[in-house]
């Protein structure tokens, strides 16, 4: 693995116990995230992203359930090394002060009934119990102007404020305490584009001037084209490749990434875009062997008996598949 | 920021309308309320005038033809029953409105003002004080038990709830009759004063009241408990699946914060719009409750009213029942638009 | 594609446009405590679909810019405030027959955002498939209907046993396209498909789309398709309206909208749409004014506006134009 | 969604829905034995409970009286079979009645609009904003205990019409939004069979909850009104017992068992009620309940 890894995870199962059986939502994985990068998960819905974050930061309720895996996380040269099994709550101990995380945008992530300041100040009393009012107050201001947010919202309630600006709020909480790492699960969906683009920016911002890590999880292969410095593609619960985003979208190894973006039609161009044929399998029974093979047109015989492991094939870019394409 | 103020109006104009319709809506309530009140006994023949002398003359006393005419005279005047049926209706509206509703027939002739008067204070003091008393508590019981929904003692929380909330106010008072004052004799049954106190406020007069007054304030409050409890409860357990506290569980935030700022600040609000709609419940549940331990308030004067069909106690405490209730409940909808901070204040959009 | 009533109407509307919206407005008033106050979600739209060939024109916006309100319009599930709505020259607002409120929908039909929500949960999907048939009248007896149904469904590659399925036992995709079947059953002149492939995967997207195209092709059907997606919208239309609260301000060939943008509001648009074959430079100005633009005097887009004058914030820019065959709301081309 | 899929009423489904939750199949289970006391077993009674002297008076609990018997010569367990009936009766009837006008009503106003909405919201407002108790008792006592127990029943239906009338209304204009209502527009489905196929599947689930809780609101009043003698004291009901049983100062004369037959029924009958009423509305997430 990389030597400025932040975030290691290996042998990673986390499966949902339903009535019907195991739904294998992440089925062993292990990969690393670097430190200082926007690291993009992306992959269609049913892929096993957005529970691969909630495992990460340690949101593990039933009917979630971590079957295996370890992560080790290294914060400012402490390496904190958890078993899943038994650790899970020693992550709950670097929440928010070391790392944090970016909810879906919704209108209703913010208190109703509590001005922006107060939210903001029982935050940092959370560090530090005998911050007074007025300290708190300077800091958040500072953060705020920081951010170009107009500092009239700290008086408001959430319910003066537009969407967009909601969603503005939530990540400058996600990040006043300064964590080494923060995770968000599609945080512009159902934002305008504008908006959209504006809160991108604020986040790539942000990450570039403390050097920290961004861990996001977006289905939209644009934003991940427009924002992450790598990119990981997931199908099915398994992971298909991990590279650079310049790279994944100019020569994607994996067949199922290449006809992911092959299928996303661009400004400008009008020229067919097929859909991939098929549908992603069901995560109760996935597939034995790789398990893109029914919807690969690239399947042979070994892809529908084996699984492809993950293999580096060019530097820090992994790809599994028996077959990767030039 | 020119044009913020626009939202502003908007909004106060908006809260203005809102205002006049509550306010519409308890004019119209009230008089609709009244209006039965004055046509229901109208509508049945007992005439009073002739209740009342027939009693006298049953007494064997020699009344001349004139005296008589007199006396029916004056007693159509204190009845009300003057004029055609429309002098008499705004005769009673007018009067009902200074809280004015005639004279008494069994206790002729007593003011049924005087009366209610007297036996007010009583209720009052037991219903409000009761009210106030189980929401508060059934609020944060409730919270509790709705937060920590899978521990046992919520559990067995919700079950009392649940087999006490059902039971109507007269039929646990009658079982507490049964048990405390017929089983275990700890508690007299009758009256909220022993017999001789006279209202002061010396030390045992209070002492006494408390002790005549803890049954019916015990039923008025375990049955009100169950209400709030419940409803709380299940508040609870929709709030805690809000996003808003979900991202405060995310973070870390202690569960006492959560508690209180995140759920019970939100259900508040609800609940305080609850207490309206049960503010007519509770009023009826105290009477039949006061009436079951012959407590001194209006239930007792409500009996004394039925059981001597005495229209005019009857009417009087019927309009007083229905002003009091809308009233009350117009009271809390107008407080409740000052704690809520969405109406409080107007629209930004920053 | 033969039908009888099909022909006559056409023949009897060549004069007039196939679609066509005058001055078309809606106004909705807020509810709760904030009962009085109001917005307009379409302010004065006009719009024009001509008769000639199949086409398919995409009105483009943000979330609250009263796409959704303009398709119920359209639809005539709700009334304008004000304005005109013809079709094939008809008023649909004043139609009171039977017969018309039939004929409209059989020529007319909707495919909604989320397939999940656009089928009661409690009924099997078979319900409306044969419902369409034989209620608009497609269809004399139920053994025709069933032929009809169970082709459409072969059609766009379903097997006929999914129609004793409820609408929960269904993927996004395989319900979406349930949902197109239905509408097409008809055999409609106009589908007007609000935002139909956002709530499907990337990977399965296209092909909604491009059986859209095909039909456009194949069956002659004309299509307004409502949507964010600058990227879809590129990709499948002929036309393109641009829509910023409530009203049009960009009008034209999809292409010539969408390379070359007239209207200040079409350039950010264009620029912020985490587009692949592009990334973005330099950086967007964000406000938080948004519900007061409803409420401008003037265009409604000044606030952000890198090119606003003093005449912008005080009086509305009329549809003009500049170049043949291109309309745009701004004084920029006066 | 996930809450929608369940809220389909069949017989099938009533008992699956039935042995996953305790408290509805306790409640539904008290009720059936309720039930069959009230409307089969009383037809059984060898004398008419109404009569005095049947039977020996004073009787405690025993092998030929399981209840008891009563001062005036009653047995009480067949009174208490009478009482169910008529109480039961009463509480259906209000509750049948003002559920079906208040649903109605509500049906229209919330699909129609207009005038017929303005007037509809407002007079339940107005109604839901009177006391009903104060002007129940007046108009009872004014009948000096001898009201008909359908006018009371009227009157009853009277103030519990409101409240179905404003719930049903506000779920209908929600509902009316609804896109899949476009998808059975658009399929060709005419305004009453929209109403009838596709809303009220989708509210029944509410309208049974606010039956079975009229039920017990009707029973409950009836039963107040007995406890302070102004019901219809001829008639058998479970709060006219309760009146007779205070009237002969059964509690102090040590005739326990005759005030405690009606009190706990009523308590156990009302359970019952509020743990369907309850289980319901949660299985169906109904929010809300109201006394």
């Amino acid at each position: 693995m990389s030597e400025n890894s932040i975030i290691e995870v290996g042998d990673l199962k986390a499966y949902y116990k339903t009535r019907h059986g195991d739904v294998k939502a992440v089925d062993d994985i292990g990969f690393f995230v670097k430190s200082n990068e926007i690291f993009g998960i992306c992959g269609e819905s049913g892929c096993g992203k957005s529970t691969l974050i909630k495992v990460l930061y340690g949101l593990i309720e039933p009917p979630l359930k971590v079957l295996s895996g370890h992560v080790s996380i290294d914060i400012n040269d402490k390496k904190i090394f958890l078993k899943y099994n038994n650790d899970v709550n020693n992550i709950k101990k670097l929440w928010w002060n070391e790392m944090s995380y970016i909810p879906q945008s919704s209108m209703n992530l913010l208190n109703p009934t509590a001005k922006i300041e107060d939210q903001f100040i029982e935050i940092l009393r959370k560090v530090d119990k005998r911050t007074t009012r007025g300290e708190a107050k300077k800091i958040v201001q500072k953060s705020f102007d920081a951010l170009g947010l107009p500092r009239e919202v700290l008086s408001s309630y959430p319910h003066q404020l537009s969407g967009g600006m909601r969603q503005r709020v939530v990540i400058s909480m996600a990040t006043i305490l300064n964590p080494k790492i923060v995770y968000a699960d599609e945080p512009t969906t159902a934002l305008d584009v504008v908006v959209q683009r504006g809160i991108l920016e604020m986040m790539r911002e942000l990450q570039r001037k403390s050097n920290n890590t961004f861990v996001i999880v977006t289905h939209d292969m644009g934003i991940q084209y427009q924002i992450s410095d790598r990119v990981m593609v997931m199908y099915a619960g398994k992971i298909c490749e991990i590279g650079k985003t310049d790279k994944i979208f100019q020569t994607s190894t994996h067949p199922y990434t290449k006809l992911l973006i092959e299928s996303l039609p661009r400004l400008g161009d009008k020229s067919e875009r097929r859909s991939i044929k098929g549908a992603p399998p069901n995560l109760l029974a996935p597939p034995k062997g790789c398990r893109f093979h029914i919807r690969c047109p690239y399947a042979t015989q070994e892809c529908i008996e084996e699984e492809p492991p993950l293999v580096e094939i060019l530097h820090e870019h992994y790809v599994a598949c028996f077959h990767p394409l030039g | 920021m020119g044009d913020t103020k626009l939202w502003g109006i908007n909004s106060l104009r908006a809260f203005v309308k809102y205002l006049v319709r509550r306010i519409v809506l308890y004019v119209i309530a009230l008089w609709a309320g009244l209006t039965i009140c004055f046509f229901l006994p109208r509508l049945v023949p007992i005439d009073p005038v002739t209740v009342i002398l027939s009693r006298v003359t049953a007494t064997g006393a020699f009344i001349d033809p004139e005296t008589y005419a007199n006396m029916r005279k004056t007693l159509l005047y204190l009845f009300g029953l003057e004029g055609s049926i429309q002098e008499q209706y705004f005769n009673f509206l007018s009067k009902a409105i200074v809280g004015d509703f005639g004279v008494s027939i069994t206790v002729y002739p007593s003011k049924v003002n005087d009366l209610i008067a007297k036996a007010l204070p009583w209720t009052i003091g037991l219903l409000a004080t009761m009210a106030l008393i189980s929401w508060v508590i059934g609020n944060i019981v409730g919270l509790l038990a709705g937060y920590y929904k899978n521990k046992i003692m919520a559990k067995a929380v919700q079950i009392f709830a649940i087999a006490v909330y059902p039971i109507p106010y007269y039929v646990l008072a009658i079982i507490f009759v049964f048990v405390f004052c017929y089983l275990l004799r700890i508690f007299p049954l009758f009256g909220s004063k022993g017999v001789g106190f006279k209202v002061s406020f010396s030390l045992d007069f209070i002492s006494s009241v408390i002790f005549h007054s803890f049954l019916p304030a015990l039923t008025l409050f375990i049955v009100n408990l169950g209400w709030w409890i419940l409803s709380m409860r299940a508040l609870t357990i929709n709030l805690s699946e809000e996003d808003y506290v979900k991202f405060a569980e995310m973070r870390g935030t202690e569960k006492k914060i959560i508690l209180n700022k995140y759920i019970f600040r939100n259900a508040l609000l609800p609940q305080i719009t609850q207490l309206t709609m049960a503010i007519s419940t509770i009023f009826s549940g105290a009477v039949l409750t006061e009436f079951i331990f012959s407590y001194p308030g209006l239930g007792q004067l409500l009996w004394m009213a039925v059981s001597s069909s005495d229209i005019y106690l009857l009417m009087g405490i019927t309009s007083l029942s229905i002003i009091s209730v809308t009233t009350s409940a117009l009271i809390v909808d107008l407080v409740y638009p000052l704690l809520d901070p969405r109406v409080r204040y107007e629209e930004r959009h920053v | 594609m033969f039908s009888p009533s099909g022909v006559a109407s056409e023949v009897m509307s060549m004069n007039y446009p196939l679609l066509e919206t005058i001055n078309l407005t809606k106004v909705f008033k807020m509810g709760g405590i904030f009962k009085g106050s109001s917005f307009r979600a379409v302010d004065n739209v006009n719009l024009k679909m001509e008769f000639n060939e199949p086409i398919i024109l995409s009105i483009v916006g943000e979330s609250g810019c009263g796409k959704t309100t303009l398709a119920r319009l359209l639809l005539n599930v709700i009334q304008p405030t004000s304005g005109i709505i013809k079709f094939e020259g008809k008023e649909i607002t004043k139609m009171k027959k039977k017969s018309e409120i039939l004929e409209f929908k059989r020529k007319v039909q909707p495919i909604f955002q989320n397939p999940f929500e656009s089928f009661n949960p409690l009924n099997t999907v078979s319900r409306y498939l044969y419902a369409s048939a034989l209620k608009l009248q497609i269809a004399k007896d139920k053994e025709e209907a069933k032929e009809i149904v169970n082709e459409a469904l072969i059609s766009v590659g379903l097997n006929p046993e999914v129609l004793d399925r409820k609408p929960h036992e269904f993927s996004g995709g395989e319900l979406q396209r349930i949902s197109i079947v239905r509408a097409l059953i008809p055999k409609p002149k106009l589908l007007i498909t609000d935002e139909p492939v956002s709530m499907l995967d990337a990977s399965i997207r296209m092909s909604v789309i491009n059986l859209f195209l095909k039909l456009k092709k194949e069956s002659n059907t004309y299509f307004i398709y409502i949507t964010h997606d600058l990227a879809t919208a590129y990709y499948i239309s002929d036309f393109v309206a641009i829509m910023f609260r409530g009203s049009i301000v960009e009008y034209g060939f999809a292409h010539d909208v969408l390379s070359d943008p007239l209207h200040p509001y079409t350039e950010m648009l264009l620029n912020s749409t985490p587009d692949i074959s592009k990334k973005w430079t330099g950086r967007v100005i964000l406000s938080g004014l948004e519900l007061k633009e409803f409420e401008s005097l003037g265009c409604k887009f000044w606030r952000r506006c890198p090119y606003a004058s003093d005449k912008c914030k005080l009086t509305r820019p009329e549809m003009i134009e500049p170049k043949s065959n291109r309309m745009v709301a701004c004084f920029r081309y006066q | 969604m996930k809450n929608m899929k369940r809220s389909v009423i069949n017989l099938r489904n009533f008992f699956l829905v039935l042995k996953s939750d305790v408290r509805l199949l306790i409640g539904v289970s008290i009720l059936i034995v309720f039930i069959i006391l009230g409307f089969i077993l009383c037809h059984f009674s060898p004398y008419d409970p109404k009569r005095w002297g049947q039977v020996p008076r004073d009787v405690p609990p025993c092998w030929s009286y399981p209840l008891g018997t009563t001062s005036l010569g009653q047995d009480l367990f067949w009174l208490l079979t009478f009482a169910l009936q008529n109480s039961l009766v009463l509480g259906i009837t209000v509750a049948a009645v003002s559920t079906f006008t208040g649903v109605t009503l509500g049906l229209l106003a919330g699909y129609r609009g207009g005038y017929l909405d303005e007037i509809t919201t407002f007079l339940s407002d107005v109604f839901i904003a009177i006391p009903s108790f104060p002007i129940l008792v007046m108009l009872a006592a004014l009948f000096l205990g001898r009201i008909h127990i359908l006018m009371l029943a009227l009157v009853l239906c009277l103030f519990n019409w409101p409240w179905p009338a404003k719930q049903v209304r506000s779920m209908m204009l929600s509902l009316r939004e609804r896109v899949f209502i476009e998808t059975a527009i658009f399929s060709g489905f005419g305004t009453i069979e929209i109403i009838f196929r596709e809303i009220i599947p989708l509210i029944s689930p509410w309208i049974f909850a606010n039956f079975i809780n009229t039920v017990l609101v009707a029973i409950g009043a009836e039963a107040g009104l007995a406890t302070i003698g102004v019901s219809s004291l001829e008639e058998i009901t479970l709060g006219t017992m309760i009146f007779w049983a205070l009237r002969y100062q059964a509690m102090f004369m040590g005739h326990w068992w005759w005030i405690a037959v009606p009190v706990v029924t009523i308590i156990v009958l009302f359970i019952a009620l509020f743990l369907i009423y309850l289980s319901i509305s949660e299985i169906f997430s109904i929010g809300g309940f109201k006394k």
